[in-house]
């Protein structure tokens, strides 16, 4: 039973006041793209046994998103933060390196 | 046979009786007695019958690890199976029954298995009954349900109530023994927020049985003082009766609580399960003794040492005059010396280890005890209770030296910390070669949040057996947990004790015979020859070896026997026991209710009901409901008299002939506001809907990336920067939280705003050619075809009431859907009603409304669409926007398969015969697919009768269907396939004349 | 290997059990074998078991991390049904099935399937159009479902609720010939008998690698060393992702907890399977007489096979209402486990962008039911090295084509 | 840690004018607009004001809502758009969208703990802060306005259902853990 503080509201709400939105930092591919790019936007996710980037709402709550940093395997959490974003902010990869030195997260380290 | 002293007994309160049955007989106990006491006091040592071979079996323990003593509880609303006799309090008009036996406990046919006990080894099931194969399933697999299964099973509804609760709190402490309460008392003294739970009615766990003194007081006063204590800590909450049942991932802690049940008035919340988030959880649950492995160790009368010592001191039980010590440690002398002084007879203690000279046994010995050391019990004699014993040599095969008459057996195998809740997140553990149990592995804790270990065991459930070193781990605990100074603890003093002989075979050298007479597992008679038998087969793995053989599966979860087995495996392997490793432990540590789990979500709570504002009304109407998402909506207005299916049709013709009333409030209402906005719905929208005119309406699809449609509706213009999207009854939620995610992950540079508006407006919908005439009688707004055309909406105050009304038709019909701010809705409602009256105004449900859009031939979300359909499946391509370069789902329908001309496209069927084509039938197509599937070439979407047409009507997806007009198809198969023809799906006025009026 | 029959209990019963073999041998690993199959759960085993009894591949390694069976095999419900709406769901499941109907004499080992019948309740009108949908289609898939009244409900089931309060029983749709099996027995069963076959079963081997040459793989990496191969076949659930990352290719997958719990005990009161998708619960009685609930699976990647506490509640709230009688029966015990989910949460039959390797996974929370029917379509593959009809809708590629094999669209969406 | 003897009672306040404000909680106009619908000033994070005529409650970084006399809310909005004209923003009145209850009572804190995940204990919820949470399975938001006095607010849809559920945590009694 997961708890993530949304920063958006500063609740540390509890898995049951938040909804799962899957992998975050999704290029977006519309028209224009091909079957391959299209494919790897909707289906071929990241499902790594470790450290994840993820999108969270806070359902029950303020109703915003936000991105969650997450260990699959232990579900320590490294960080919350701004859904308004495209990649993980340094503070967030330092707090990553700290725990997981070495980590890699697509083109992420 | 057991019996009460006639002093002593620090629990019970002799003043008092309380009477209650078991199995039609009544018997007496005192307050504080449970019902195993009461029993025993009673002379009743046979409580039970096992699982497998239906033994006689007695309580061996004295909590919540009991395998045997499970009864039938209560009656009726309030019967429930498998109760621990050892933890259920009596009180005054208890009815229990013997469970797993007929006719009668004493007399039971199931008792045949054990006269077959070995040929009914470990796994034998799943090496017979193969053949026949329909025998299985007819003959032995019904035989052996009727006799597993313990308890009967309850009939009734539950009679009581129970609740959650949601506590936050800094520190859990699981367990109100000493080590709980010290590590409370240093963990309240930080001010932190405490919840110290004690599964037990009563406080002080072992130390106040075994007499230990701390800070130079009697155990029991320096608990009373503790609790005094802790109770005028503001910060710190006490709990009895309350179990911690599991560890789950971020400090969540679930605490089941028993508030009634054990009391005989039950009118009050029965139990209730906290729901905790603890920054910090100690876990001081103690440590449970473990039984000898000799044969007959399950016959009535052989009781764990701690147990039997539990039943004197705190109930004044006698287990009988003549009790047998067998021991492989100091701890059980306590046992042999307690009975001594309770005037009772120990013949002797059978000591495992070749000397025994520690504190405990010269005590025994000075008060003239016989202490045999290097001594064993080859086999205890009697069935239904003890009657004497075989002893021999421990280091032997097993022959007998001497028989010791007596009527209990005592046994201590040394004990296992309870360390299920470091466990449950993955705490690892270590083997602790001197005290022969696993305890936690401190480098190993189960991680939080942050990484780090947030669970921590203290005392007993971390090894430290003795009161001094527990009390101290205890104290070093809450330093841990508060992160504050916890000051000096407590100083315990007990007995000094020696070390303690591993013995997993009693006698070493036991033939097969004796070996399978020692049971592991009591409940699912699980004996040492089956962990061997299955070790001799390749179940290696101790999980293979659990579930060969049922082993620690039972309702107990082996908290007597997975050590045992464990170690017998481990000899049979002939490695280690850690190599041999352990399984893992599940919630709960002790089994509770599923109604707690359900607490306050039952009946008129289960599950939240969405109401519109006109729901009384349509109530008093007794109109027929239907769940549409968490709303219901009329699904039609039967009159007495009527069927649904007539009330249905009525209400459609008269809909169609004169005038209908819809209750359309659950419709989605979204507002999407700003300078981006135009820009945003065409984004949402297949259509074009930036271009919509202010005072226009547009019938618009939305899709999601993969391009299926998945919600329609009607988008208005409000202003220059507004717009107002109706959408599904069940997809408003969806919908809008579609829209908030899109703006705030992808175009959060945007100006836009969102809001959900659906409940602020009730919606009604007047529908039919009389329509126009209802609203020019209520008067207000000039609703006329040419100040309010189709697809326009307008505002303004309809007989007073401010509105909304909306020119759109899904029934073909004149068509008026009027928003009214919802608390006014019911009275529009009505005043409609009264104005409709004359016109012959009647209600329609949901089923008349699906049944129009079909003779319409207008699709249906749900119905058409099922998440694989998109729009140009339907014929929709007028709805979706060829000038727009990208909008959700775009890219998705330009795949492969989304262009397949054979793809099924929507059309109208028409049965030859008028009668409705079943629903859900498949168009079949000629031959066979490669798995011997029959072809299928299309399938019906929605079928109906339309009263209006006075036929059978459907739509369907056909493969190339609208280039196959007119072409006949079979739908269904076997004896007698319905033929229909393909046509256009629009049924009903064609030409559309109608909406205009 | 000594045959498995009431004699052979008898015999051995009066020599107190000494004489009985091993149910598989336990060898070391040789240098090299035909085939490798990575997972000794019950599709890994199935798989193996189908290429030496349908092809006649027998030099083949069964790989396995942990213990045989102890993954998901182990920790499911045990349902096996087959009335799927889409004809490639409906035409493995059903093989599945009928497979499971002769298995226990296949295998000469008693995995006791116990055709009880499986019912969907249905609570919705959108329910009761979506299952009479799919009982048409089983009429021409040739899957044996009816449709069945309230009525009908409760005579099968006496103890269900069917007038509600929130949700009455609208009717259901009806497998006779649907089931349970025991989940280990499944397992041992195969795994014997692919040892008696001569091929090795390797426990606590976990693999660390995979090599190749070029797009085509020559072995594996172990915790035991490294084995070569010509084929390979990755039959991991789970840990799919993870595997196929070390062959150098990606899938469609994302690994979630799923769980399950029992009550304790009881005698016999529920002889079918009933499932509430409406309200997300399914409940059988065990032969031991366990009350067995499954749920919903968690929304968020996880690997730790410990689900969210609140999916548990929210079934049991649910199965509460329905069976009113089992509130005052106590959960016995909880578990998950992780499944592995695909876009249109069904499985993946298929060959890899690596030659010779082929990955059978994706079986979400379908997994248990369809185990010999996925054994033999993924034999079949591997031998032939294309797929057959059982496979080829299953393919890598269907995600990209849009194609997808969906059955949340009838309203049974829960395994 | 006796239970409370005295009872929590659960009150639909009926018709209450809502206003949902969304827009740059920091822009001057609109806390200038805020203000004069309310004669509040614009809370902090989480914050509830109460004033005379009204309160505002922070909902989220660019939503509020106001609260103001039932037949004010036409008005307020009307006042709001014209105040922020021309800048992006959406005042739009709910107040018919949601229902308001009363628990009040000693324990009003527990009942509504037995209700929703939130931490409940005083010094993390304490006076002049809202909580947005779940109430059983609603969406709902909370806060304090006194000692055992609470409000609370969910869609008038499940206003049924909440009240139902408070009612019944009430009926069954204190918990005594605050």
């Amino acid at each position: 039973m997961l708890i993530l503080t949304c920063p958006n509201c500063g609740i540390a709400a509890e898995e049951t006041e938040l909804s799962p939105g899957g992998e975050a930092h999704l290029h977006r591919h519309g028209p224009g793209s091909s079957d391959g790019e299209f494919e790897e936007y909707l289906f071929l996710k990241e499902n790594p046994r470790g450290v994840h980037f993820e999108r969270w709402r806070h359902s029950h709550g303020c109703g915003k998103w936000f991105h969650a940093a997450r260990d699959t395997a232990t579900l320590q959490v490294f960080g919350t933060y701004s859904a308004q974003t495209t990649e993980p902010p340094q503070h967030i990869r330092d707090a990553i390196t700290a725990a997981r030195p070495g980590w890699r997260w697509r083109d992420f380290s | 046979m057991s019996t009460r002293l006639a002093q002593g007994g620090r629990l019970i309160d002799r003043s008092r009786q309380v009477s209650f049955t078991f199995d039609g007989k009544t018997f007496r106990g005192h307050p504080g007695d449970t019902l195993a006491s009461a029993l025993l006091a009673g002379g009743q040592v046979v409580m039970g019958r096992s699982f497998k071979y239906h033994r006689p079996r007695g309580a061996v323990a004295y909590g919540v690890e009991e395998p045997n003593a499970l009864v039938n509880l209560g009656e009726e609303g309030r019967f429930e199976p498998d109760t621990r006799a050892t933890t259920q309090e009596i009180f005054d008009g208890l009815v229990a029954e013997s469970q797993n036996r007929w006719p009668s406990l004493d007399w039971d046919i199931g008792a045949v298995n054990s006269l077959f006990a070995r040929f009914l080894p470990a796994g034998f099931y799943y090496k017979m009954f193969i053949h026949p194969r329909a025998a299985w399933k007819h003959l032995f697999e019904p035989f052996i349900r009727r006799s597993a299964g313990l308890g009967r099973a309850p009939r009734a509804r539950d009679a009581d109530r129970y609740e959650h609760f949601y506590a936050h709190v800094d520190v859990v402490i699981a367990g109100g023994g000493v080590a709980g309460l010290a590590a409370a008392l240093a963990a309240g003294r930080s001010g932190k927020r405490v919840l110290l739970v004690e599964q037990s009615g009563h406080w002080g766990g072992r130390a106040v049985v075994d007499g230990a003194r701390i800070d130079g007081k009697e155990a029991a006063d320096w608990v009373a003082d503790a609790v005094a204590a802790l109770d005028a800590m503001p910060n710190v909450t006490l709990r009895t009766r309350a179990m911690a049942a599991g560890v789950y991932d971020h400090g969540y802690v679930l605490v089941h609580e028993r508030l009634t049940d054990h009391l005989a008035d039950k009118s009050g919340l029965r139990q209730r399960l906290w729901r905790v988030r603890a920054g910090r959880i100690i876990n001081a649950a103690g440590a449970l003794e473990r039984p000898l492995s000799f044969a007959g160790n399950d016959v009535p009368g052989v009781m764990l040492a701690s147990a039997m010592r539990d039943y004197l001191v705190n109930h004044a039980i006698s287990p009988g005059d003549r009790t047998v010590i067998v021991t492989n440690n100091d701890d059980a002398y306590r046992t042999a010396l307690a009975l001594h002084e309770a005037g009772l007879i120990v013949p002797a203690v059978l000591d495992a280890r070749p000397v025994a000279d520690g504190e405990l046994p010269e005590r025994a010995r000075a008060a003239g005890i016989r202490v045999e050391t290097g001594r064993a019990v080859v086999r205890v004699k009697g069935r239904s209770h003890v009657t004497g014993v075989e002893v021999g040599l421990h280091v032997g095969e097993g022959s007998v030296l001497e028989e010791i008459a007596c009527d209990a057996v005592a046994m201590s195998g040394g004990w296992s910390p309870v360390v299920h809740l470091w466990s449950h997140c993955g705490g690892k553990l270590n083997w602790d070669e001197a005290q022969a149990h696993f305890r936690p592995d401190p480098e190993r804790p189960p991680l939080g949040a942050d990484g780090t270990g947030f669970v921590r065991c203290v005392g007993a459930s971390n090894g430290h057996l003795r009161t001094g070193d527990g009390i101290a781990d205890a104290v070093a605990g809450a330093a841990w947990a508060t992160g504050a100074d916890a000051g000096k603890a407590p100083a315990g003093e007990d007995a000094d004790e020696g070390a303690l002989m591993p013995v997993w075979l009693m006698p070493q050298g036991a033939g097969v015979k004796l070996r399978a007479k020692m049971w592991l597992d009591y409940q699912n008679d699980v004996k040492v020859s089956d962990v061997q038998l299955a070790a001799r087969e390749g179940y290696e793995s101790v999980e293979h070896t659990k579930r060969y053989t049922t082993l620690g599966m039972a309702t107990d979860q082996g908290k007597l026997s997975n050590i045992n087995g464990l170690a017998v495996l481990s000899g049979a392997l002939n490695a280690a026991i850690p190599q041999v490793g352990t399984t893992t432990f599940r919630p709960p540590y002790v089994p509770y209710t599923l109604g707690a789990i359900a607490g306050s979500a039952a009946r008129e709570t289960f599950m939240p009901l969405r109401k519109t504002q006109m729901d009384s009304w349509h109530v008093e109407q007794g109109a027929e409901f239907e769940p549409v998402g968490l709303w219901r909506r009329p699904y039609s207005y039967p009159r007495l008299g009527e069927t649904v299916k007539d009330s249905v049709a009525r209400e459609i013709l008269n809909t169609r002939k004169n005038v209908g009333i819809l209750d359309a409030s659950t419709l989605g209402k979204i507002i999407v506001k700003g300078p981006d906005a135009g820009r945003f719905v065409d984004m949402m929208y297949t259509n074009m809907m930036s271009n919509l005119a202010v005072g226009r309406c547009r019938y618009g699809l939305m899709c999601n990336e993969q391009g299926f449609l998945v919600d329609d509706g009607v988008v208005a213009r409000l202003s220059e920067d507004t717009w107002l999207c109706h959408t599904t009854s069940g997809g408003a939620d969806n919908v809008h939280a579609q829209m908030e995610e899109w703006l705030q992950t992808e175009w959060w540079d945007w100006q836009v705003y969102t809001a959900n508006v659906t409940e602020q407006w009730g919606q009604i919908g007047v529908v039919g050619p009389n329509a126009r005439k209802v609203l020019e009688k209520l008067g207000g707004m000039d609703v006329s075809k040419e100040t309010l055309p189709f697809m326009h909406w307008a505002e303004g105050e309809l007989a007073g009431f401010p509105v909304r009304i909306f020119r759109i038709s899904f029934s073909g019909e004149l068509s008026y859907e009027i928003a009214v701010p919802a608390g006014q809705a019911r009275g529009l409602w009505d005043a409609i009603l009264a104005a409709g009256a004359e016109f012959g105004m009647q209600p329609y449900g949901t089923e008349a409304l699906h049944v129009m859009r079909a003779e319409k031939g207008f699709i249906m979300i749900g119905d058409e669409t099922d998440g694989t359909v998109i729009p140009q499946d339907l014929g929709l391509n007028w709805a979706i926007s060829k000038k727009k370069d990208d909008f959700i789902g775009k890219r998705g329908q330009q795949r492969e398969h989304m262009v397949d001309p054979l793809r099924w496209k929507l059309v109208g069927l028409e049965t030859e015969d008028g009668s409705v084509l079943p629903e859900g039938a498949y168009a079949v197509a000629p031959g066979d697919n490669a798995n011997g599937q029959r072809n299928v070439q299309g399938r019906v979407t929605s079928t109906y009768h339309s009263p209006t047409l006075g036929r059978g009507i459907a739509m369907g997806l056909v493969e190339r269907g609208p280039d196959r007009m007119g072409e006949m198809l079979e739908f269904g198969a076997g004896a007698d396939p319905v033929r229909a023809k393909i046509v256009d799906p629009v049924f009903y006025d064609k030409a559309g004349e109608k909406q205009d009026g | 290997m000594k045959r498995y029959s009431v004699f052979a209990i008898a015999r051995e019963g009066l020599r107190y059990h000494q004489g009985w073999e091993r149910a598989w041998r336990s060898p070391a690993p040789q240098k090299r074998y035909d085939t490798i199959i990575i997972g000794a759960g019950g599709h890994g085993l199935a798989t193996a078991y189908y290429l030496g009894k349908n092809h006649g591949i027998r030099n083949v390694a069964i790989i396995e991390k942990g213990w045989l069976g102890g993954g998901n095999t182990g920790r499911n419900t045990t349902i096996i049904r087959s009335n799927y709406l889409q004809d490639a769901s409906a035409a493995i499941y059903e093989k599945a099935r009928s497979l499971y109907e002769t298995l226990s004499q296949d295998l000469n080992y008693n995995v006791m399937f116990s055709p009880r019948g499986v019912m969907m309740l249905a609570q919705t009108q959108h329910e009761v159009r979506g299952y009479k949908r799919t009982v048409q289609a089983n009429l021409l898939q040739g899957v044996a479902t009816e449709w069945i009244e309230p009525a009908r409900v409760q005579e099968l089931v006496p103890i269900i609720s069917i007038s509600g309060p929130r949700y009455p029983v609208l009717g259901a749709i009806w497998q006779p010939r649907a089931g349970t099996a025991r989940h280990d027995a499944v397992a041992w069963g195969y795994a014997r008998a692919c040892s008696e076959m001569g091929m090795d079963i390797i426990q606590n081997c976990e693999v660390t690698g995979i090599d190749r040459d070029g797009d085509r793989v020559t072995g594996v990496q172990t915790t035991k060393g490294a084995i070569a191969c010509d084929r390979m076949g990755i039959v991991v659930a789970g840990h799919s992702g993870l595997l196929a990352q070390m062959a150098g290719f990606r899938l469609p997958v994302e690994s979630v907890a799923l769980q399950a719990l029992v009550s304790e005990p009881i005698k016999p009161c529920l002889d079918v399977v009933v499932m509430a998708n409406t309200v997300h619960g399914y409940l059988s009685q065990s032969d031991k007489g366990e009350m067995v609930i499954g749920g919903g699976a968690d929304g968020f990647n996880n690997y730790t096979q410990r689900g969210s506490f609140h999916h548990v509640e929210e079934t049991v709230r649910a199965l509460v209402e329905t069976f009113p009688m089992i509130s005052r029966l106590r959960m016995l015990r909880q578990w998950g486990g992780i499944v592995d989910m695909t876009g249109d949460r069904s499985a993946i039959i298929s060959k890899t962008p690596v030659r010779g390797v082929y990955i059978n996974c994706g079986w979400g929370t379908g997994g248990f039911k369809s185990i010999p029917g996925s054994g033999w379509a993924m034999a079949e593959l591997m031998a032939k090295g294309e797929p057959g009809p059982l496979a080829a809708p299953f393919s890598l590629t269907r995600f990209r084509e849009g194609q997808f094999i969906d059955e949340s669209v009838a309203a049974g969406v829960a395994h | 840690m006796a239970e409370a003897t005295t009872t929590v009672t659960v009150r639909d306040l009926g018709a209450q004018g809502m206003v949902t404000l969304r827009g740059d909680l920091a822009d001057e106009t609109l806390i200038k607009a805020v203000r004069k619908v309310t004669g509040l000033t614009v809370p902090g994070q989480r914050g509830f004001r109460r004033g005379k005529s009204g309160a505002v409650a922070w909902m989220s970084p660019d939503e509020l809502l106001l609260l103001v006399p039932e037949d004010k809310a036409g008005s307020a909005v009307a006042d709001l758009d014209r105040a922020l004209d021309g800048q992006h923003h959406l005042a739009v009145d709910v107040s018919d969208a949601r229902a308001m209850f009363a628990v009040e009572g000693p324990f009003a804190r527990e009942v509504l703990a037995k209700c929703s995940p939130a931490d409940l204990h005083p010094d993390s919820l304490p006076e002049g802060e809202i909580r947005r949470t779940r109430l059983g399975q609603v969406a709902a938001a909370f806060w304090c306005e006194g000692d055992g006095i609470w409000r609370v607010i969910v869609f008038r849809s499940v206003a049924g259902y909440a009240q139902a559920l408070l009612e019944r945590s009430a009926r069954d009694g204190a918990v005594g853990a605050f």
